[in-house]
């Protein structure tokens, strides 16, 4: 079946504009990790990066499916820098985290995309794998109870989905009937355990059905069909029906942090999952379809770099935290976190 | 742990009834909390309680019993077992705007989420992530027979953790007065019941709206040889040994705590600056409890003010055990109070 | 089908001799039980009772399909009396638990029946639910590398199954393809709160798809269907075939513990399940089948009457605990679990 | 965190390289850690090491590189993660007899465990249900830019839970020895290793087999005008200071506590007894860390002795902040601590 831009609009219910805001999102997310990587070796980022590589995918399609403009609120994990960018992160933000300013909306205490702002919708997680989920169960508890019509969607890793934290949460959510989508990241290794050693289920969206909740499972890196995979599950959460396990097949094209040269992921796997790149996938598809012209792919790639070129100076401008704010800020009270930086 | 089997066993308990006002009193320290409750969520449609069985059961000691009948089942949530995501659901409420209280059946199963506490709710605001005012309760304490995993003082385990506040009423009173300024409180706040007291300590309670601010000692006692330190239900065997002592003519001031962190240092040394002696009780074992730091402060900023070394008496370094006779010699006693009463006035 | 003795022995493998040894189980642990209440009454228990009526079927008919001449170990519950008294564990020695004496195997520090001897093959719970899970896990991997053919078998309840700690166990066992067999105990309730209030799952058995194990459900108050399906976890396990996980449906016929009126369950489930008794049930399986007559179930309540009259005598005699002795055995060296007692 | 950045930011940190012993010593602390365990592992077959990509990987940090070579995946044994599925397996498998080392990949996720530790491992003894001879070991300390998930110090978490044992080397030699020790202790141990040191000391280690028994403090610097009590990667700090301070005439003792859990009172007071003045310094926040407790035992054991109040040096009462500049404000330094050894010398 060859697609057009009507069958997708007709499909998938995206306009050719949201069509092109996805692709501008993919290639924000692929062009400011690579400025990141090239920051890291000028030594201007502090601590390590965890690159989302081969995965932006689903983290762009997964976020392109929420409504911020109903409240709707992501909580990504490290690989899901897409999803911050969707929910209206700008680059600066992310950048000045990864160098710990002053200015950066954790004022220099926190790392990379360990960020939270509810207004645009978007809250990133704790290192603590599996902690989220409980914690967004609250976000769409507490929604709920406001009377808001907001849903709550919150990622977690292959590796991440055996930690108790995680398995409480889905039950919790499922038996609360709470508009919950969590999105499971299957990418073939967590650090350097590959899934196999992880768990011997098959399907992990098969955990759904142990505690009640929809199970389904989609191509990561086929961005169209994830998008429509986590639409269907934002709106069953949305109308009521509870929660979703959406379980995304994706791979981690890099390794676990920057100074992992993934020595053990066998070559082929790398060499087979580079033909499957998601934004290679999309760019095709949006290109035979007629939806985008190359000059239209090219623009997109040119603004993009013009806007990371903007926020690396900004954030390279931006000034490091001061010494003795470290004292404050802890409870509240001191009025730390009502000046302004 | 049965309700009444904890009431018979009260007998060996070495923490003298008398000492506990009843007559006149008409509100348990269980009901203080239970009030205490029911009129922030009265005030305050943010307030909700979670956990397990609190609701149509009311609990398992019957703390919440009603509530769901006043507020409905949105606002007072049974939940699955599991305690991660109770408290974590309460944060991520938190960080929304609302108030939890989220319940530990037993205190003792808040070890299961001490993730969540340490690394979410404590360092949220820090992190730039948001105040997280969640209030996590539960019965804590021994002297009920309730054996390694009913009776604990967990108190220390998160005394480390700046974010968190603690406190540990040992009042009616304290109990309703803390609690709403725990459920009022910016920041995250566990909050320790001690369940021998629930149904054995009672008072008249104002029948006006207040509250026990968080960080405020309060001297129970005054006295002027010597000053007991203490929190929680062992500001009776502190009264019950100042009164012995008394006889013997040694002025005893009890200061009750309340408040663990932050707790409230000047108080301490200003009652240590007068008295020149202190001992610091607590319930919890010995060797790393909350007291530690007590002393601690009080060796640095009143070392000028002591006449005599800071003794502590505690439980002993042990689990807690389940024959009366074993929890009992576990557990502080009137006895290892006076003896070191008199050890620190003999010096 | 009409059952007979031979339909039996064929059919589960179990002979005359056996499946009287399941009779006096039931028997012995429905009548312990009911001592420890008198006891209870009397005010010579230290704390609460939690009663297995009604679930004392399961619990025997697992325990009895393990091999504990092979070194396999089991953990029962508190609601598992059953499988410690097959273990081998005799009557005495819980009846002192409950009584807090001195010469308990806890020597006073432990309630009911948390106590352990792996020689003869169990070990009691502590009281965080589902702590035992990963323990057990532990267990078998040792068994393993010491070379023994031992299976685990490990009780959790319904509600016990929600925690995060249980959620780690199986997917860690399986993947190891531990030897371990997870009797999940749906009996309706967990406290007061009802299995449908704990979680949407509709058969807790499934929790096995997402971690990749076995999963089976039985009808936990049919014994011989209970040791049947027991029978082929344990099999499986031992023939290397990895994690069961068996839910076992059944109903607690009394409240949480003593004090509890269990006011919050239907009365008519109450009778429903009565119905179902599983010792009823299993005395007139034997009954019917021809395997026992009349005379043979009289002289095993005799017996066990017998045995348990004898047992409160010497428990009743049995001394409390030494003060002083509260301070020691926290570790190894001062010689406190050396002495005798 | 990455192994470079960690090295990148090893300038800012306020613990000078030069006293760390670097020429002639041949064994850095991270292979003392990899020797002790292979080592034991070769002479005990009880001994395995289990914890998330230990095996081929070598663990995150490559404390167990080669390892699985050596013993193979039965007794290396990657798992998924699941900390409390982990430690509760060593704990089982302890029970069976066996000597489990547990790896945390980072400490910090040993609060995940709590639990297990806590309930299960620390009790079972005193419960009538056995020994239980695991090792919990991890990655600890800051100074290396982790933020707060990543530059953990929970040694006070686990200090009031009678039961369990924790130590915190410094050196290469105590890592070493007392992870043998730990090893092959009859009761659970925590071993917190500090992954700033991990790479940045280095001694040379006795080719024959050895131990530090737990629970001895090691007299680092003899000194008569004050002594600082203190373990893990201050003791460097302490040196540094005290180097200091000797050029202006002042002859400070540095002790190096090693083991936390028990502690060695003793030597703690004999160092007192003769210095009569005392810095407790430690690199966990203030309230609560385990240097109020040492403090308290010598505010009551040593109080004849002292000249002066006891002081603490600690990091702030914060969560550990991520940028250099906060996170060096955060953690003690040389520049608080000589502060603080001139006040008590003044006094
Ligand atoms: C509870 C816990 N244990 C261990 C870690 C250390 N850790 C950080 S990321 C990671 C691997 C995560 O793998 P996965 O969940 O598959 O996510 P991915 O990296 O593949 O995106 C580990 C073990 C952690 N952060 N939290
Ligand atoms: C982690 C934890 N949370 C709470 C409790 C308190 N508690 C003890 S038994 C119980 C109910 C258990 O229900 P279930 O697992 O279904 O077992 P059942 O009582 O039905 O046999 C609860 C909540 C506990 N023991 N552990
Ligand atoms: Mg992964
Ligand atoms: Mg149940």
């Amino acid at each position: 079946m060859t697609l057009t831009a009507a069958s997708i609009e007709a499909g998938y219910g995206l306009s050719r504009e949201r069509l092109l805001q996805i692709e501008y999102h993919l290639r924000l997310t692929r062009s400011l990790e690579e400025r990141i990587v090239s920051l890291f070796r000028q030594s201007k980022v502090i601590g390590g990066i965890y690159r989302s590589l081969g995965q932006e995918g689903e983290s762009v399609a997964c976020a392109t499916a929420l409504d911020f403009a109903q409240g709707d609120i992501v909580s990504p994990l490290i690989r899901n820098m897409g999803s911050l960018l969707v929910a209206g992160a700008r680059p600066v933000e992310i950048l000045r985290q990864y160098m710990a300013k002053g200015n950066s909306l954790s004022r220099g205490r926190e790392l990379n995309i360990h960020i939270k702002d509810f207004a645009r919708g978007f809250m990133g997680p704790v290192s603590p794998l599996g902690a989220m989920i409980p914690v967004m169960a609250g976000v769409t508890l507490a929604g709920r109870m406001q009377g808001k019509n907001m849903v709550g969607m919150v990622h977690i890793g292959d590796g991440g989905a055996s930690t108790g934290a995680f398995a409480e949460g889905p039950n919790f959510a499922t038996v609360m009937k709470l508009p919950l989508v969590i999105v499971l990241e299957n990418n073939g290794y967590a650090y350097s355990t590959p899934t196999v050693k992880q768990t011997l289920a098959t399907r992990l969206a098969d955990r759904a059905l142990g505690v009640g909740a929809t199970g389904e499972t989609v191509d990561g890196n086929d961005v169209l069909a994830t998008y429509a995979a986590a639409k269907r599950a934002v709106d069953r959460a949305r109308g009521g029906g509870g929660v979703t396990l959406l379980e995304v097949v994706t791979f981690r094209m890099k390794g676990h942090a920057e100074h992992d040269n993934q020595s053990y992921v066998p070559k082929e796997l790398i060499e087979e999952w580079k033909q499957k790149d998601p934004v290679d996938r999309y760019e095709r598809a949006i290109l035979e379809s007629g939806v985008a012209t190359a000059d239209d792919l090219a623009s997109i790639q040119a603004s993009v770099k013009h806007e990371l070129d903007e926020a690396v100076d900004e954030a390279e401008r931006s000034l490091a935290p001061i010494a003795e704010d470290a004292a404050r800020g802890v409870y509240h009270g001191d009025g730390f976190w009502d000046e302004p930086r | 742990m049965s309700r009444d089997s904890a009431r018979r066993d009260s007998e060996t308990i070495d923490m003298s009834e008398n000492l506990i006002p009843k007559a006149g009193g008409d509100t348990f320290y269980i009901d203080a909390i239970r009030q205490a409750m029911r009129e922030e969520m009265l005030v305050d449609p943010r307030v909700f309680l979670i956990g397990e069985d609190v609701g149509a059961f009311g609990g398992a000691f019957k703390t919440s019993s009603g509530l769901i009948d006043e507020f409905g089942p949105g606002r007072v949530i049974d939940t699955p077992i599991s305690e991660v995501a109770i408290t974590g659901a309460a944060c991520g409420a938190a960080l929304m705007g609302m108030r939890p209280i989220a319940e530990m059946q037993f205190i003792n199963f808040i070890t299961v989420t001490f993730d969540m506490l340490s690394s979410f709710a404590a360092t949220s605001r820090y992190r730039g992530n948001g105040g997280c005012p969640i209030v996590v309760r539960g019965p804590a304490g021994g002297g009920v027979r309730g054996g390694p995993f009913h009776s604990g003082n967990p108190e220390a385990y998160f005394f480390n953790i700046p974010g968190l506040k603690i406190v540990y009423p040992g009042t009616a009173y304290d109990a309703k007065g803390l609690l709403k300024a725990a459920i009022r409180d910016e920041d995250p706040v566990l909050f320790l019941e001690h369940k021998f007291l629930y149904r054995r300590v009672k008072e008249d309670l104002p029948a006006d709206d207040f509250v026990v601010p968080i960080g405020k000692a309060k001297v129970r006692r005054e006295g002027r040889d010597l000053t007991i330190i203490t929190y929680g239900a062992m500001i009776y065997l502190a009264e019950e040994a100042a009164e012995e002592l008394a006889k013997d003519g040694v002025s005893v001031e009890v200061l009750d705590m309340r408040s663990i962190l932050p707790f409230d240092e000047e108080t301490m040394l200003e009652s240590v600056a007068k008295t020149n002696r202190a001992i610091v009780l607590y319930e919890a074992p010995l060797t790393g409890g909350v007291g530690a730091e007590f002393s601690a402060r009080i060796a640095e900023k009143a070392f000028d003010w002591l006449d005599a070394p800071i003794k502590r008496v505690a439980s002993l370094d042990t689990p807690t055990p389940y024959a009366p006779q074993l929890e009992d010699f576990h557990r502080p006693s009137k006895a290892k109070l006076i003896a070191a009463a008199k050890e620190l006035l003999r010096y």
